[in-house]
């Protein structure tokens, strides 16, 4: 059980039915048509019935008060909200505890728990006093009124503009910075390209009269180079073979499948 | 009245009747060239005393406005101003007396949840503003009223609420904690 | 008259106010009840004789308005510091480096579309003027410095301007990301 009466649900408008005092003055309590907002609500119309301070309230009174309208709600079957029967439950408990013989473990005390119920019920009814007579006021539209017609007051804005020497300087450094001509400047990368290949194939071609590996057309490579320069003039020389072949320049012959690729110069060309 | 201050006091005049919205000392002073207008404000607080219409101060800013007992000629013909509801009242009343404060406050002492709605219409109205937010758990938005809902209701300031006075003093303005502390300190009665 | 308590010169009074268009003597006399208002009206007119706001008939209405020689105060300029865009820094500096230019122009050198705007709130500052048209195609609009500006930027003529040469001596022809990084501490590895 939560040591504070919980916060209820919703604030919509009542649309059930609450109670007032009866004709008589007495605490016998009917149903008529008005909106509660809420337990707590309800709690301090209950506690105003009282018609003491409510800082001289009677807890247990009210609880009484509270449980006995709740029931009577109940066998009228009024739908109640929720937080109706949850508020009667947890005053129930209350009222158990405050008439029980004290357990001085507990905490906090049920003394406590009816002080600081009290304490609502007074903090709920001094913003409700507040608020009517905060709305009685004379209040500007309603009661008092502002000019009519007022003729207006204009101001004429004029913008005074902060740019420093040294900003419009920069500025113009940067526009100098932003349209500077832009040099790409690619990075030499480990490769032999085709065209060198086709050109360095044909040139020693031109003097190989036999079958030669093509390994021999690969240029010499540095010990210690990228290997990916080797694999490369490796693909490249045998795309520049496929070429020369293509156009009828060279023979090309592989005996066994992945043995060396021999090629030389075409034999027509040669005769 | 004679003397040098009579063109201040006129222009001053003259500049609050012709605004469409109540102005700040400064922002008179602003508009006259800088010049000091607290001498001529009050003058003109007391030439208008008890004419049909009064000057008057509403959370630091000055306008003109009809006699509050002259409001049974002049309410005929005019719309009432929008209907709170009884919660939206409510909400008003208490961020006033206990701003800035938060929503779950505003629940706490109503003891039900305030519709989403019922926030905004005040803020629409113009009477209350976000004001921030608390520092501490979750960092909830907090409350509190404009200079309109001064001018609105005839404050001069947060001080003429309606017996805020009386209501510090009882300590109905302070959370409950504390005013449990308080009491549970002092001797019962 | 029994003065300014009187109840129907009050009346009148709050009634002219508060009204927001001029009103007949009749029409305030059947606001009012019935009452005899041309006794009130004048002596209202009396009593705001001199002061700041006056009282008034025109073609047999009435209402209250700002005394006519103090109409000057409705109207104020005021001067508001405002930053110059980005687009205006860069445009004015195009213009003082390489004026006259044309619209154009200055779009051509900055890369981008130069906004009408923009070269008016040069005009407008006082720093640019229009310097007459470029013979040519279209006959463009060509655009210069004023004195102001050399004023504004306490400078003796143009040519205080920094050169190119020095501009990249102080690191101002760096590419931007080079000098933002530098600026803001950054680097980009």
């Amino acid at each position: 059980m939560s040591e504070a009466p919980p916060v209820l649900q919703t604030d919509d408008e009542a649309d059930w039915l609450p109670i007032a005092s009866a004709p008589g003055g007495d605490d016998a309590l009917y149903l008529e048509l008005d909106g509660w907002e809420g337990p707590l609500d309800l709690l301090l119309d209950l506690a105003r019935r009282q018609k003491v301070d409510l800082r001289r309230i009677s807890i247990l009174d009210l609880v009484d008060q509270y449980l006995v309208y709740i029931n009577r709600a109940c066998a009228l079957r009024l739908e109640l909200a929720a937080d109706y029967l949850v508020m009667a439950a947890w005053l129930a408990y209350l009222k158990s505890l405050l008439l029980l013989p004290r357990d001085p473990e507990m905490q906090p005390s049920p003394e406590e728990l009816a002080l600081r119920l009290q304490l609502r019920l007074q903090r709920l009814g001094a913003m409700r006093e507040a608020a009517s007579r905060l709305m009685a006021r004379d209040r500007l539209g309603r009661d008092v009124f502002m000019r009519g017609a007022p003729e207006g007051i204009s101001i004429d804005r004029k913008a005074r503009w902060i740019v420093g020497l040294y900003d419009v300087i920069q500025g113009y450094g940067t526009i100098k910075a932003r349209n500077a001509p832009v040099v790409h400047i690619v990075r030499e990368r480990p490769v032999i390209t085709l065209e060198a290949a086709l050109e360095r194939v044909a040139r020693l071609l031109g003097v190989a009269r036999d079958w030669v590996d093509l390994r021999a057309f690969l240029p010499r490579v540095e010990p210690g180079a990228d290997p990916r320069l080797t694999r490369s003039a490796l693909a490249s020389s045998f795309a520049a073979a496929l070429e020369l072949a293509k156009q009828g320049r060279a023979e090309l012959a592989q005996d066994d499948v992945f043995g060396p690729l021999r090629l030389r110069a075409a034999q027509a060309h040669a005769v | 009245m004679t003397g040098a201050g009579d063109d201040l006091v006129r222009a001053v005049e003259a500049t609050l009747f012709a605004s469409e919205t109540p102005l700040t000392p400064e922002e008179i002073s602003r508009h006259l060239g800088g010049a000091m207008v607290r001498g001529a404000l009050e003058s003109l607080v007391a030439h208008y005393a008890g004419r049909g219409v009064e000057l008057v101060e509403r959370g630091g800013r000055w306008h003109f406005q009809t006699a509050p007992d002259l409001a049974h000629l002049l309410r005929r013909e005019r719309e009432e101003p929008r209907r709170l509801s009884r919660a939206g009242v409510e909400a008003l009343a208490i961020i006033a007396y206990h701003e800035p404060v938060s929503r779950a406050e505003i629940e706490a002492i109503r003891g039900v949840q305030t519709a989403r709605g019922t926030l905004d219409v005040l803020m629409e109205a113009g009477w209350v503003r976000i004001a921030g937010r608390r520092e501490g758990p979750g960092r909830p938005t907090i409350y509190a009223t404009t200079p309109a809902f001064l001018a609105h209701f005839g404050l001069t300031s947060r001080r003429d609420l309606p017996g805020i006075d009386e209501l510090r003093a009882a300590g109905l303005l302070d959370p409950i904690d504390a005013a449990y502390a308080a009491l549970t300190g002092e001797t019962d009665e």
